[in-house]
């Protein structure tokens, strides 16, 4: 297979291209999703049409109720949040009635959704555009919550996502759309609650999703010829792909968790939760979290990358892991 | 017609225009009926302990759900409310595994996982109670967004309560639906036709400073009217037209109507609202019927007969119905398998 | 001083009756705070007229953002929330404009607003009347979250809320609000911050709060004969008192948390990620978390309590901890 | 005057009623020529690296926060938006600790800690730009809620675009403050008096179906008009009316202006705009000014040339202010000792 090099923008666009023709029933809803100068969107009003891509005002519980409603009648929407961070007034539809309908209709309804919203600090966006929120999606029952990390997970993951018949938040790292990457042209899924390992090694494990991801990756391989780190990317943040991790600490017996979120009662925090109940026999040492701290990100780069974990941060972190 | 004369009594209306036949009036009737037996048999049920949570009653507001659903078929699709007995039975509602599900029974509707606040029955097109103020209304924009896709001439009725006609989600709805010309009639209960109530409280400000909600309707640039909720005659009438421009495709409407709760308080009485009792729906309508020699006694007591039993089977039904599975409480989580 | 027993709900009308009394700064606002009918409010729209108690429309965001500004310019408001569940309607408000306010403003404006609420399961409401959403709260930054579990914590606790300049969520658990203890009459204060150690104990420390709280004590008081359970309570669950934590585990060396809260990226996993990394020398084994599993609250009552924790649950944990 | 001759060119207006006298006049333009002098310069600022991140920009609505602000006092309270810097600039801000807030420099109003989005100056009453399309509005009510219990004659205004005023948020606050009869002026600024645009983006389906958003002031119960906002004699004097009544207790107001933005959107222009030109608030007032033969030749000149080395000084400050100290990222979280 020649390799297909593309942004992660155009593999989400074509994962959404793809599943919208093979199928009149998704609809795309959202502010400005017909607009030609969007990446993940771009010519997919022109391709399908006003009345299936279709602009909304702002009004998120609105707009995010009426896919919920759509999906409960058998549509399946893809609702577009320009900003993970203007889901903030609409968490009542999120939360409550996206994320617990089906469970308290007793299965009696289906909500096939998905809920697209871009996330992400590192822009000096400040402090209500800035953040990652899938912990707190992930805390809440009933949404699976998907975070790829590259072109080709970026396709398969949303082509799973737009097929699995639950709700879903599916966010996007704006600082990875321009990110390139091979991806096949014909159709592929991947499926939702499987982690992948990116870089095999023995002496620790890192877990980290997102833009995390490459930071944890870059440092891995800075210090490749010390300590052999293990990198873990779990693709979704819930349902979690728990064996990965578990075996992956059978070998290393030490964990770092890096994570763009905030820290307390955070993403972080439940895969150190998780380590200390099934691999406590296996751990060497402290479990460590290099996550965001409980502070809101400040406009000025500077502070703003001072709250941020980067590679430097977790070369530091794994040094000192290793020598304790 | 405009509230306006609320305080002028309510013989008035009793020979006004005459909309319905007589099947009709009294399919109305019996719908009416049914509701009020069914509610008056669930607060029995609720204080001998066989019902796990208090919820709302629609006693008092039968003539809405009522007039409004007789226009209704079975795939258009409510949203309804935390007060949401009236609203599934007049869709057409099956009482055996309502009771169930109000009684937490692995036999209702959902498998006694949503009580009260949060039966859906897609069979009928009940797309929701909500226990949440407002919330079922953006969800109804997007059933009739998929009826507007489909084409299928389907319609959805969404229906609140005064005091949830100033939930964001709401107003933004009302916005939406008029922006997408949806087919859809949004349904305001007005239950402080008088003094301004929440939860049965007398409030010491106001929530509204305007006596119609209706009058909003021309801020989203769509039609919008107040009538009489006690005169199921009246609500059928404008009811039928508002659903029909909706099945025409030309778009929303907000109706807004007038009730008088009378056991509707979530939280206890606080007042016996004796002066409510003239608006009952049911007593209004038995006079039309009366006047009109319509409803002759003989009918009047086979139709609250036939009722009475359908509810006593439903609650026995109920209450022979086993428990959920303890299991149940990890299904259905996501739908499927996990 | 004699004993004087009264409701955890009188001893919130008591604090908040004594400051309000005290400073004519202090408003209340909310959905029906000036009926007579309900326990913690009772009796103050009458003590200080309907300008300081103010009843709101049904609209959290606005009534809720109204509290936010009012503090904002001076005033120190209570905001009451009728159910915590309700406030997802208003997020934007709590966690973006309450909470991050006064750090996007470089200090330049405070925000002595509490949010009271009532949470809790239990009582056979459903997925929507019976959340507890506290790890939520805490998870995000700039915001002060409190739940007291007696009557003599409940008005401490309330009234040092009160009196600091920040935002607090405070958390009132419906099926504490009758549960009676000695309350002093006069004032006193307990700082945020501060855990209580409810029962000491030398072989395990549970932490818990609000009503888990109470089944842990039950759960404690059965086993004791044959184990001796340390029970800490941490009053707030953010920010956490870590100290005393730590420091029972240096005794104990076993760890369980018992949180009414959803299981996964909750408070549980933070105590438990704290734990693993702080004082994981100590750690004699894994640490279990005794949570709410990621499933919404069902109506049938059987269902329900299937899915909390209670004394029973706990005792069986205590024993299985203790044998490993 | 409502905004229905909006194709008929605006000539029409510049001879109409004379509100303003001389000096007030000249007053109104000097701030309009701050604030276009001040965003032109941020503009090269910004395409210079010097501001790390987009915002909104006020150009072409310059009118309308003047002659809101004319009648403010330095205690009243406003709320902003995304597009804060005219708004604060009318209101008597300090330009260079905005410009250096603007820059993330510890000498910004918030240490460099806001940014454009959220500029909180308690000193002018600056309380709030807002990331959060509609945020601040129910922030606003609040200020209000302070200034009716203080009783001291202060007032609030509140801004917000065509575009938020779907917002639940807003939706709901309208109604607060009317329940509440708050002191507080509500002002929309539509920009979309031809085109229903959002970011730029011209848009597939309307999110307003009505032509002018002020008519939602009747559902509220409180009075509202639409009005030309490139008219700043107008703005100023229908702004004056609706200050005085809630300065004086008699409650809110909604006041709609049409405005055209120039060069405001956040993600890339799509069209010239070239039509929008006409409607230029600085050419509207300067052709008023020479026609009733107020503004001179020298005087403009002398104004703008002021305005520049304001401008330039208050560059000049930012750039040369130190960045925050690093231990700033953990500061302020609870607003003290945490
Ligand atoms: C968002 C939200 N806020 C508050 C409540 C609590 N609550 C339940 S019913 C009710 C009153 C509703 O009034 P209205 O909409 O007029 O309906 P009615 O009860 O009069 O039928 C309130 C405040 C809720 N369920 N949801
Ligand atoms: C809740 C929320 N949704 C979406 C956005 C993204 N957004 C920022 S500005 C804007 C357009 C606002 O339009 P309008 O209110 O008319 O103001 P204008 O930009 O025209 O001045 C949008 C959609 C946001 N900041 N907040
Ligand atoms: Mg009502
Ligand atoms: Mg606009």
């Amino acid at each position: 297979m020649p390799e297909r090099i593309i942004t992660m923008s155009e593999a989400l666009n074509e994962a959404m291209f793809n599943e919208m023709k093979k199928n009149s029933d998704i609809i795309l809803l959202g502010e400005n999703v017909s607009s030609s100068f969007r990446g993940p969107t771009k010519g997919l009003k022109d391709a399908f049409g006003r009345e299936r891509v279709r602009d909304a005002p702002i009004s998120e519980t609105s707009f995010i109720g009426a896919g919920i409603g759509a999906a409960i009648t058998g549509l399946r929407p893809i609702v577009e949040l320009m900003l993970v961070d203007f889901g903030l007034v609409a968490m009542d539809q999120i939360l409550n009635q996206m994320g617990k309908t089906t469970y308290m209709s007793g299965g009696a309804v289906k909500i096939p959704i998905t809920l697209r919203a871009v996330i992400g600090a590192g822009t000096s966006s400040g402090a209500t555009h800035s953040e990652s929120l899938y912990s707190l999606f992930a805390h809440m029952p009933g949404i699976k919550v998907v975070l790829p990390s590259t072109p080709y997970d970026a396709k398969g993951l949303l082509t799973s996502s737009i097929r699995e018949n639950c709700p879903k938040v599916f966010l996007e790292h704006r600082l990875l759309y321009n990110v390139k990457g091979n991806v096949p042209k014909e159709e592929y899924t991947i499926p939702l609650g499987v982690a992948n390992t990116c870089n095999e090694g023995n002496d620790v494990t890192i877990v980290a999703s997102g833009l995390m991801l490459h930071e944890s990756l870059k440092a891995a391989e800075k210090i490749k010829n010390k300590v052999s780190v293990e990198v873990i990317d779990p693709r979704t943040i819930y349902p979690l792909d728990e064996e990965t991790i578990l075996k992956s600490l059978q070998k290393t017996g030490r964990l770092i968790v890096v994570d763009e979120d905030y820290r307390y009662c955070g993403f972080s925090a439940e895969i150190a939760a998780l380590a200390a109940e099934k691999a406590f026999k296996q751990l060497k040492g402290p479990i460590y979290r290099l996550a965001t701290p409980n502070t809101p990100f400040p406009f000025n780069p500077r502070l703003e990358r001072e709250l941020l974990p980067n590679a430097e941060k977790i070369e530091k972190l794994i040094q000192k892991v290793i020598g304790e | 017609m405009l509230v306006n004369d609320k305080f002028l009594g309510i013989t008035s209306y009793l020979m006004s225009k005459i909309v319905l036949d007589n099947d009709k009036f009294l399919e109305l009737y019996r719908v009416m009926i049914r509701i009020r037996t069914y509610e008056t048999t669930l607060r029995t049920l609720s204080r001998e302990g066989k019902i796990p949570a208090r919820f709302g009653m629609y006693t008092g507001q039968e003539g809405v759900a009522t007039g409004v659903s007789a226009h209704l078929k079975k795939d258009d699709q409510i949203g309804s409310t935390h007060r949401p007995v009236g609203h599934l039975i007049a869709k057409g509602i099956n009482l055996d595994k309502l009771t169930a599900e109000l009684c937490g029974k692995a036999t209702g509707f959902n498998k006694g996982k949503a009580g009260s606040y949060h039966i859906f029955d897609p069979e009928t097109g009940c797309l929701g109670a909500n226990g949440i103020v407002g919330a079922s209304v953006p969800m109804c924009a997007g059933y009739a967004l998929r009826n507007q896709i489909k084409n299928d001439g389907r319609v959805t009725v969404s229906y609140f309560g005064e005091g949830g006609s100033n939930q964001g989600g709401i107003q933004e709805t009302l916005n939406l639906a008029a922006c997408w010309n949806l087919p859809i009639v949004f349904i305001c209960e007005n239950s402080s036709p008088v003094v301004q109530r929440m939860l049965g409280h007398e409030m010491d400000y106001p929530q509204l400073t305007i006596d119609n909600v209706s009058i909003r309707a021309a801020g989203y640039g769509m039609p919008g009217s107040t009538h009489d909720g006690w005169d199921v005659e009246e609500v059928y009438r404008v009811a039928g037209e508002a659903i029909n421009r909706a099945r025409s495709g030309k778009g929303p409407t907000l109706l807004e109507f007038k009730v008088h709760q009378f056991e509707g308080n979530l939280e206890g009485r606080l007042e016996a609202n004796e002066k409510d009792k003239p608006f009952c729906p049911i007593d209004v309508l038995e006079h039309k019927l009366r006047i009109r020699q319509i409803l002759k006694k003989d009918t009047e007591e086979k139709i609250r007969l036939e009722e009475l039993e359908l509810v006593q089977k439903a609650v026995k039904f109920a209450l022979s119905s086993p428990e959920p599975d303890i299991k149940e409480a990890y299904t259905d989580v996501f739908g499927g398998a996990f």
